[in-house]
């Protein structure tokens, strides 16, 4: 028993629900993702019982290509992310009507099996396919479901899916010659790969560039704001609860243990990217009009401080970042939920158009609360425990890291709270504001479960991530 | 036993919480609070088991429950730690916190919501003792954020109207500017010291040899901006004023007794870390002063009842951070206790006036309340007394042994402290003579409605009234049964002296003075004169700019808010239009090139085979010629 | 000179000089005629050479099938006129220059790689009559007969699709 | 005649077959009647043929032979297609002028 397992459940999966017509489709969809759950879940059983659930077989021989699944604990990590997030995510569609559904459900399970792969890939070439065909059905996903004025969505999708291209290409181009110096693209070989500093260099700005713009790391974030808007909400969250933190997942597992030097060299250019992405990020989100789009300048922010936590090579910087990625999937998924709810009902994501709902459904709002707080890291939600981490790390760097990226619990509380404050208090609405169904609040109700669980017990995750951390920070350090 | 008892004394406010979050709507009003009233005197009842139990032994409790985050140079569990310090901060909260839920009961009754309310005040409950027992600084900072949420929650308690949540979200982000220093000192603590647990740390800092007197001093520094937001002092003080939005118990248990005293918590508790940095300790005195000084001049011409005691509370506040300062963590803490009763009974006091009036707050349309609210004013009285530092009264004794401690370290800080104590006299017995004296200045209708608070009102005033009378007596001079408490917590006071000498006595009679005076001014100009303060547009001069605060609420929206929000719109509309085009740049330098490069394809077969024989010319020579 | 050297050099005059007229008569038909001649020329060569089948089916192919098509096609358009508008001068220049161009190129190439074209033989074994054309290709090339065949019916079916009338569409 | 190419030599015939070929590319490059070119595609079809022979006598061999064979056997399937489009072309837009067949355009 291997983690192929789960790829092939999540393509057989997506499929099955594209032949399933558009009625069936969400069934099967959330069938076949629930049962990826469960054999993600088992496989972790046999993981944690000491059992090799990796997987490698020869597939191209020349060049010297293999199809390598590594599952050690990061990936295993990652890999849960995606397979509880996904059933919760076309759970919370169920309140939607899509037209051709079965196609848009079809998607969404097989960008969860390209997500899976690129988390599980340890061989160059595969890695990079995966990392790719992830992209390609969320970019449909967006153009054909989103919302607002064809036109500028198009634009809007089309400049994110150019933009992500390109980057990815120079990522391939460090590839093609990791490939000419090691004569394999296995993760092992490249990590013995001895590079000179120069050489280093490259491969790691390369990479960055690729990761840089997945993430996404200010200045390289101009697609998000408006794809997360115009992208149908279950895009917006695939898109900001898993994709973005394949950038960050390879930033761990490729790019440090690979370009190390030039990872140590240039530190403090590149945590300093992050702090000023955390810094952007949030004050930009103070005067958001667009709902979805605070969430997504948010989100810049907080991935601004994961990305500054890796590239300190600290074990607590890893860490943290990966429980924070963790986190923040789980937050920002409610949250761009919570924004689909009011949508549902009020017809718009303008925040000046909202407010009062605090009267209508005071259900609805406690959860929200829970979301916004758990975001600004409220001590006790799984964020606390990845940002604490995560600050502590960048202090361990510099005092002032950590003083600018602390600026976000200052700043994300007052943005959020101003949010909270316009869309939810205040006046009762004289709009309707139906009272959330019961499908609606089990989907939130997860997700607060799992925000306080962890934030309270990180233990089985932190054991879990925390021996494949240190092997990589091993690595990082071999020079 | 011990592990099963303290997890009752903290988990049964969250119980309380959640039932009344859940059930609290169909259980009915008077359930939810007698709930919310019950889960707290329980703990209440488990604190005084506590308190019973380390009167005997002398031994704190340590529990470890679970292990909660993994740092790579420690572990932090999650961890309860009674000792004397955090049981004696256990009873008031809970004790108070019991009372406080008890007056709610009636004081809350009106409205809609008041299930709510008991949940949040349970939460507070939980996360303040949460604060107190967590045996580490992390622990304790869940507690911290958590009765900051709450204070946000119930200060935002009437959410329809905007000012009050206006309030509430600025009394959060001045609070969490604070929480990013304390969580800064958090880290230096551990990178320093490789743990954060209070009992390990105190360990580590007396082993420690060579002490990096610079990260210590930033350390402290960092706690010491923790402690300004929460204990709201200057800088970050404007809060509290703002804060007395939310329902009045809420200002009594929150903003004046327990939450706002976490400050000062936290410092007692790191005691040993700050006696090791002088300078910083200067600057906490230095600071605690000038807050008492700038609160009770602002308090002196506000005309609203419950910022009046706002500023009371800060300026008290500062008194507190003055002696911390100055290294009497036991005099902080006594003033503490004793601020925590009179305080409370003063806030619920001018709750019941509220009730009585229907909300008003105004001063100026009160008066002569004296007749018709017996009960009310003379608990409130009684507070005033001990407030202004009237000998017996609880308050003349902290109070006293602050400034004795202040008169000690520096004289310019005890005259500051001393001014401090005459303008909190003058104001508080203003408050005093404006509500309950002289005739009643309000609307024919609301004197129709004038009444007496119902017994669960009146009876939590009584009780407070009487602690504030007599609270004092745990801590006689000379003979203090608090220091001999706190002996195994603070160490420095096994070695200091407390003996009563001339100077005590002089200055004692001098603060006595002072505050006689300021009673006596305040009666003069409110009492005997009757002056009714003008109305807002009148007031001019020096007075007016107290009357703004010193206009440090625009201050900060001048110099902080304005420019975040000026920056965030301008990186809105110009920086991220700026990158957007470099990227749509390229994208257009892409397009004219090949703008360019498409005349080439012209679609003419004969240029093209033309092209194509010149290559395959070029190919051929280069593979069979070039060699 | 030998005769047969003589047979080649006439031969190949009239390949060349048919090849050339072909491209330059101005009348599509003089032209299939040109090209016929020439196709007649090369088979003289493949008789120069011994190789008699070869010869033949190049004749019945080409000269017969490939030309009437040809032929057909240009009645069938009523191409007779001589209607082709002249090339611009730069057009006619470049082709020149390219024809130069890929001569000069391709005999250089041969000149250079001579010595690797190696000796030749004569051992007198049978190599191409019709007997052993016949056994090569049934052998060794089975299968691509097989898709000679099968390419030959697609190309029927398609010029038969291609060329039906479509009915208007209405 | 089994030794031919003693006499005549298989410069010669490269020669002829190089020529042959570059006339092909001369005529494509100069004409723009569509026939014509095709008949110049034609023409390079056959140098290629002739050499294939020169070759295959050269080496003694019956797989040049063999090759020619297939070559016709494409070209004779080219020639079908490629006139039925050009038929079809020609009822579609009248002319068979490669200068007016401009579609590829960019």
């Amino acid at each position: 028993m291997n983690v192929t397992l789960i790829l092939i459940l999540l393509l057989v999966g997506s499929f099955a629900t594209y032949l399933a017509g558009d009625k069936l489709a969400s069934k099967v969809a959330l069938f076949f993702s629930v049962l990826a759950l469960g054999s993600s879940i088992v496989l972790l059983n046999h993981f944690n019982a000491g059992e090799n659930i990796s997987f490698i077989s020869q597939w191209i021989t020349q060049p010297n290509i293999s199809f390598a699944l590594k599952a050690d604990g990061l990936s295993l990590a990652m890999l849960l992310l995606t397979t509880v997030l996904t059933p919760l995510i076309i759970f919370s569609s169920f309140g939607n009507e899509y037209k051709n559904s079965k196609s848009f459900y079809a998607l969404i399970l097989f960008m969860a099996f390209a997500m899976v792969g690129t988390f599980l890939a340890a061989d160059g070439l595969l890695y990079y396919i995966f990392w790719e065909l992830a992209l390609i059905p969320i970019y449909f996903i967006a153009l054909l479901w989103g919302n607002g004025d064809a036109e500028d969505r198009k634009k809007a999708v089309v400049k994110f899916f150019i933009y992500t291209l390109a980057g990815s290409l120079f990522m391939l181009v460090g590839f093609v010659y990791l490939y000419q110096k090691a004569g394999s693209l296995l993760l092992d070989d490249l990590y013995k790969l001895q590079l000179s500093d120069a050489e280093q260099l490259w491969i790691f700005l390369g990479f960055f560039l690729a990761y840089a713009i997945k993430i996404p790391i200010i200045p390289f974030h101009t697609w998000q704001a408006k794809v997360y808007q115009k992208a149908p909400t279950v895009g917006t969250m695939l898109l900001s609860g898993i994709m973005l933190k394949m950038g960050l997942y390879s930033i761990i597992r490729w790019q440090l243990p690979i370009a190390p030097l030039a990872a140590k060299q240039y530190l403090f250019i590149f945590v300093g990217l992050g702090i000023a992405g955390v810094v952007y990020g949030s004050i930009v989100a103070l005067r958001q009009k667009d709902l979805k789009k605070l969430l997504a300048y948010s989100s810049l922010a907080h991935v601004g401080l994961i990305a500054a936590a890796t590239y300190t090579l600290t074990l607590d910087g890893l860490r943290g970042a990966v429980l924070q990625m963790i986190a923040h999937g789980f937050v920002v998924v409610g949250l761009f939920f919570a924004a689909e709810i009011i949508f549902r009902r009020y017809e718009t994501r303008i925040i000046a158009e909202m407010g009062g709902i605090r009267t209508q459904s005071p259900k609805f709002t406690s959860m929200f609360m829970i979301l916004v707080l758990a975001s600004v890291a409220l001590p006790s939600t799984f964020n606390f425990i990845g940002e604490f981490t995560v600050l502590y790390s960048l202090f361990q760097i510099n005092i002032w890291f950590a003083i600018l990226g602390g600026t976000t619990i200052i700043l994300g509380a007052y943005y959020m709270l101003k949010m909270f404050q316009h869309v939810m208090l205040g006046e009762t609405n004289k709009k309707v504001f139906a009272d959330v169904t019961i499908s609606e609040a089990l989907s939130m109700i997860i997700i607060i479960v799992v925000l306080f669980f962890f934030g309270m017990y990180p233990k089985p995750i932190t054991d879990l991530i925390t021996p494949s951390l240190e092997n990589i920070l091993t690595i990082i350090n071999r020079n | 036993m011990d592990t099963n008892l303290a997890l009752v004394l903290l988990l049964t406010p969250l119980l309380g919480f959640l039932i009344n979050v859940f059930f609290g709507k169909q259980l009915g009003k008077s359930v939810s609070g007698t709930i919310g009233t019950f889960t707290v005197a329980i703990s209440f009842v488990v604190s005084i088991y506590f308190f019973l139990q380390i009167n005997q032994t002398k031994q704190p409790v340590t529990i470890h429950i679970f292990d909660w985050i993994t740092i790579s140079n420690f572990n932090v569990g999650f961890g309860l730690l009674l000792d004397q310090l955090s049981i004696l901060w256990l009873l008031f909260v809970t004790g108070i916190g019991s009372l406080i839920h008890l007056y709610s009961i009636s004081y809350m009754h009106d409205d809609e919501n008041m299930h709510k309310f008991f949940a949040y005040l349970n939460l507070f409950v939980f996360f303040m003792i949460t604060l107190v027992i967590g045996s580490n600084l992390l622990v304790m900072f869940i507690g911290w954020e958590g009765v900051g949420l709450c204070s946000y929650l119930l200060i935002g308690f009437w959410h329809k109207n905007q000012e009050y949540n206006d309030a509430a979200k600025k009394a959060f982000i001045m609070n969490r500017i604070g929480d990013l220093g304390l969580l800064i000192g958090i880290f230096i603590l551990g990178v320093l010291f490789s743990t954060v647990d209070f009992t390990t740390l105190k360990t580590s800092i007396e082993t420690t040899t060579t002490i990096n007197s610079y990260w210590i001093g930033t350390a402290a520094f960092a706690l010491f901006i923790g402690a300004c937001g929460k204990s709201a002092q200057i800088p970050l003080y404007t809060w509290l004023p703002d804060a007395m939005a939310g329902p009045t118990p809420v200002s009594a248990l929150i903003h004046a007794a327990t939450m706002v005293t976490a400050g000062i918590f936290m410092v007692s508790r790191l005691n040993f870390l700050f006696d090791l940095v002088p300078n910083i300790q200067n600057i906490i005195a230095v600071v605690g002063a000038i807050t008492a000084l700038v609160a009770a001049t602002i308090g002196l011409v506000q005309n609203d009842i419950k910022k009046v005691l706002a500023y009371s509370t800060v300026s008290q506040l500062g008194l507190m951070f003055l002696a911390l300062g100055v290294g009497a963590y036991e005099v902080a803490i006594f003033h503490v206790i004793t601020h925590a009763f009179f305080k409370a009974c003063l806030f619920l006091g001018s709750g019941s006036v509220i009730h009585a009036l229907h909300g008003e707050q105004d001063m100026r349309k009160m008066g002569g309340l004296k007749k018709v609210m017996p009960i009310t004013y003379l608990t409130m009285l009684v507070s005033s007394l001990a407030i202004s530092g009237v000998p017996l009264f609880s308050g003349f004794f902290s109070k006293d042994e602050i400034l004795l401690v202040a008169f000690e370290h520096s004289i310019p800080l005890w005259i500051i402290a001393s001014i401090a104590s005459i303008m909190t006299a003058f104001y508080m017995f203003r408050l005093m003579f404006l509500t309950f004296f002289n005739t009643f200045r309000g609307t024919e209708e609301q004197k129709h409605h004038l009444h007496e608070s119902p017994s669960l009102i009146t009876f939590p005033l009584i009780v407070l009234a009487i602690l504030a009378t007599f609270g004092g007596l745990i801590s006689l001079p000379g003979h203090s049964w608090l220091n001999d408490y706190l002996t195994p917590v603070l160490p420095k006071l096994a070695a200091a002296e407390h003996h009563l000498d001339t100077t005590a006595y002089i200055l004692m009679t001098i603060a006595v003075i002072g505050g006689i005076v300021g009673i006596v001014l305040a009666y003069v100009k409110y009492n005997k004169r009757n002056t009714v303060p003008v109305s807002d547009e009148a007031i001019i001069g020096f007075s007016k700019v107290l009357y703004n605060k010193y206009y440090v609420d625009e201050a900060y929206t001048v110099l902080f808010v304005n420019p975040i929000n000026a920056l965030s719109r301008f990186f809105r509309d110009y920086i991220e239009t700026f990158i957007s085009s470099l990227i749509f740049g390229l994208g257009k330098v892409t397009i004219a090139l090949s703008a360019q490069g498409r005349k080439v394809h012209n679609g003419s077969i004969g240029l093209y085979l033309f092209v194509f024989v010149i290559g395959i010319c070029a190919i051929i020579s280069y593979l069979f010629l070039a060699q | 000179m030998s005769i047969v050297l003589i047979l080649f050099c006439v031969l190949s005059a009239v390949t060349l000089a048919t090849a050339f007229l072909t491209i330059f008569s101005k009348n599509p038909i003089h032209s299939a005629i040109y090209l016929v001649i020439c196709f007649f020329s090369i088979a003289g060569h493949y008789l120069l050479m011994n190789s008699q089948f070869l010869a033949i089916v190049h004749v019945i192919v080409y000269s017969g099938a490939i030309m009437i098509l040809f032929l057909f096609t240009i009645m069938l358009m009523n191409l007779n006129k001589e209607n082709e508008v002249h090339k611009p001068r730069i057009t006619r220049l470049g082709a020149i220059v390219s024809f130069c161009l890929i001569c000069f190129v391709l005999i250089l190439i041969f000149i250079n790689s001579n010595p690797i074209v190696g000796e030749y033989i004569t051992t007198g074994e049978d190599f191409q009559s019709i007997k052993v054309l016949g056994k090569v290709l049934l052998n060794e090339y089975m299968v691509p007969f097989e898709y000679a065949s099968i390419l030959l019916l697609v190309a029927m079916i398609g010029t038969v699709l291609l060329s039906k009338k479509e009915k208007l569409e209405k | 005649m089994n030794n031919i190419l003693n006499q005549i030599g298989i410069e010669n015939y490269i020669f002829l077959c190089v020529i042959l070929f570059c006339i092909g590319v001369f005529g494509v490059l100069y004409r723009r009647n569509a026939i014509i070119v095709f008949m110049s595609i034609e023409i390079m079809l056959n140098a290629v043929n002739l050499l294939f022979v020169a070759f295959s006598t050269y080496h003694q061999d019956a797989q040049g032979q063999i090759f020619v064979f297939f070559s016709m056997a494409v070209a004779a399937a080219e020639v079908a297609v490629g006139l039925a489009i050009l038929v079809s072309i020609f009822r579609n837009s009248g002319t068979i002028d490669v200068a007016n067949l401009k579609n590829l355009k960019g």
